[in-house]
């Protein structure tokens, strides 16, 4: 059972299709499967619904497809930091449904293990819960969100074994993990292809079983979007434990 | 005499406590992590899948795998814990962060808060803002207290009702803004008290500036 | 002459394939491993959070860590994985396990299989069974033809209906007996075919033995 | 904010009183704490409601608990390898709600991960069932369950630092990482004890933010249940990989 292939075309040949659900690992431009999706792009497939927590960057990433308008529906939390993304929404080119992070990630998780729906508090009296039902448990509301599978997912994995076995590096994890899960084909690009048995088997993020094709890609331009540093002669000084996040504002 | 960001952010610090797990949201609650006192155990969340955040790296030393849920190049630390987003958001969701620690347009008396989306104007989506105030355990607003308009009026953001799509319903613990602090009793009937005033500013300028009903039990 | 319990594991590893990921139950299944085709590649799971089992551990070499679900001592492999129980069974309940082989105590008609729990005797719970039947894309059974009683009485065990609690509804694709191979088209109306007759068993040996209604296509 | 106890009593001062729930992490006597559980035995603390996959064997590990009749209620999926649990199940002494193992797992990482309830395939059409809400998704049928959270979680690391991360070894991490997700307090017994940073952070199992107390055990007899073997004679011959599963039968 040969899941190795020599390059991310040949790992995706036979697999695109146009109208096609595709999900798509990392968060930001973290973690993603950028060789994948050049493969993508190259094969000219259209009309796309893509599930990623975002969009890429303008000609970065997931910003390539919709560059040249492969993409019809995009899936994610947060978007936007491309202008050809904002062009395209605006002119009503593109559709776009937003789910909250949180509930974007397990409703991928809860495709890839067998979970059609689920509740969460997450998004309760607003505009996420409109249309879906609402249910009381124990004297709180909750909201039921529905399980996400994909006929294709394109995940990132910092080292992959010829078995499909695969570990992540750092925040690179993100999102590759549940979408390994959950659709029909998961196809990695990893940065190093190794041996089955050197990656420690209590340290397999992703058993074999999830991923379909792996295919090599030794590390390109991994690129960084916000950069953010202290200066060594400032230390200590003003620069405490970096922190952000709670989405958008 | 209102108080400045820095200001804002080491009263947010106050909220802190020894062995806290918390989650600080992009602008000013990110300041609130240089005020840390000295010998508190405070671990900082990043819900992309961190748990142990350290500072901004040195220069030359960023890593493009290694953010935060801002996108910005941080560092890791030797408690650190690297997950998935599905496993970084059972942790937000199901409770077991402490303390959350972000930005909003607007703030209801009942706890209502909004902070995604303006109507008609380009809209990003909610990250993972509608999570965090639903699943951390007590949620502290740090704001300013007016919104400046374009034609240089203000308006208030501490409302009786949000005019703007909510994030969140009955979720807000804490509204800290540069001229006063106000609690919510967010589950219950006790609404919103003003407790603390900034350095200068009277009760009566926070009336002025407020829409919401408040009561007032300075300390 | 019917089958033997090794032939038996033998028949049911000709429903392997290569690039296999398999679940086997306690009994008969467990025999089905050492009838994987040479340079066929097919990795075992156990529903307790492992991936790719090896073999028993030599005498000496057994770790208390290292079970099967069937809590045996076991060996790990180079393509082994850990996983948590929780993970385990998303893999067992997302459909990517290809194929359980088991063993039950009654299997109907339709699909239906019952194999945990005799009323009025010791229950000791379904384990993995209902979750393994209802995840996994192909189940096959592997069991006696007909359940030898106390008395030296025989039942039938492939019936019309079970009667003992079910483990899951139309779900059991193929059934291997000692005495011969039925297939059942769990989800649609094609009900049960006999396909395979053991050395040396009669069509009249089966039909005597066997309630359930079933089409004959031998190959 | 120190988590670290100097013994299983001490971990567990305060925590314990009559009729409360309890997680028990542990696949048979695999990755059970054991000293933990002998802590809750020697505290009298009586009308337990025990969350645990198993119920022990007569006199080791949650057996020792049904030795002292300390257990009013089991919420399992494979009991009954004890003498004692049957004889007090039987004469009705004893309450048992079998849950499928999977659906079992699901429900304890629900509870931890703020999901009141889910719908699973598992269990449709059969006595589990019973009473439950079974819904349509897609053309399937499905039963709905609720999450599981208890007052108090007992789980087994191999390794656990200062912070409260921890690692699991080979099958003994099993239950362990959804109970330490899923009760109030979440107390932890190791057999390694080490400093923050010495856990590959990648590779913590369990993050330190669930666990409030962490006590070192080094390691004292584990048992196994079904000692297997091949002689090293017959190597390769009749001993192909060992496997069980599929639970009953």
């Amino acid at each position: 059972m040969k899941k190795v292939y020599s390059d991310a075309t040949a790992a995706l040949a036979g697999l695109l299709r146009d109208d096609m659900t595709v999900m798509c690992g990392g968060f930001g431009l973290c973690g993603i499967p950028d060789e994948l999706i050049d493969a993508v792009r190259e094969s000219g497939v259209k009309g796309l619904t893509v599930i990623s927590n975002n969009a890429g960057i303008d000609g970065v990433g997931l910003g390539k497809l919709l560059d040249t308008r492969q993409v019809s529906k995009m899936i994610s939390s947060y978007v936007g930091e491309n202008k050809e993304f904002a062009r395209q929404f605006l002119a009503n080119e593109l559709e776009i449904e937003f789910n909250p992070q949180g509930t974007l990630a397990e409703r991928i998780r809860a495709g890839g293990a067998g979970i059609p729906a689920f509740f969460t508090k997450t998004g309760v009296g607003t505009k996420v819960a409109e249309g879906k039902e609402v249910r009381e448990f124990d004297g709180a509301q909750y909201v039921m969100e529905r399980g996400l599978f994909a006929d294709l997912a394109l995940v990132h994995a910092y080292r992959g074994d010829t078995e499909g076995n695969l570990a992540y590096r750092l925040t690179a994890r993100n999102f590759n993990p549940m979408m390994a899960t959950a659709a029909k084909v998961t196809v990695a690009q990893v940065e190093h292809l190794v041996q089955p048995g050197e990656i420690d088997a209590e340290n397999i993020h992703t058993p074999g079983i999830f991923v379909k094709r792996i295919v090599h890609v030794p590390v390109r331009e991994k690129r960084i979007e916000q950069r953010t540093t202290r200066k060594r002669a400032e230390a200590g000084a003003e620069t405490g434990p970096a922190a952000a996040g709670g989405g958008a504002v | 005499m209102a108080w400045t960001r820095d200001q804002m952010a080491a009263r947010a610090a106050r909220e802190l406590e020894d062995g806290f797990y918390v989650n600080l949201g992009i602008g000013i609650p990110t300041l609130v992590s240089n005020f840390i006192p000295e010998g508190m155990s405070v671990q900082l969340q990043s819900e992309n899948g961190m748990l142990g955040m350290g500072p901004f790296p040195y220069e030359g030393e960023e890593d493009p795998d290694l953010i935060n849920a801002g996108k910005q190049t941080i560092t890791a630390l030797p408690t650190t814990s690297y997950f998935s987003s599905a496993d970084s958001f059972g942790m937000i969701r199901g409770g077991h962060i402490n303390l959350s620690i972000l930005g909003a347009m607007q703030v209801a008396e009942n706890g209502d808060l909004a902070n995604w989306m303006i109507p008609g104007k380009m809209v990003k989506g909610m990250g993972g803002a509608m999570d965090l105030v639903a699943g951390v355990k007590r949620v502290v607003v740090v704001m300013e207290h007016v919104a400046r308009n374009k034609d240089g009026s203000e308006s208030p953001k501490l409302l009786k009702a949000c005019d703007l799509p909510l994030t969140g319903t009955h979720v807000v613990d804490m509204v800290i803004t540069d001229l006063g602090v106000f609690t919510i009793d967010k589950k219950g009937e006790g609404g919103m008290t003003l407790i603390e005033l900034a350095d200068g500013v009277t009760e009566d300028e926070i009336r002025a500036k407020t829409e919401a009903a408040y009561t007032v039990a300075l300390a």
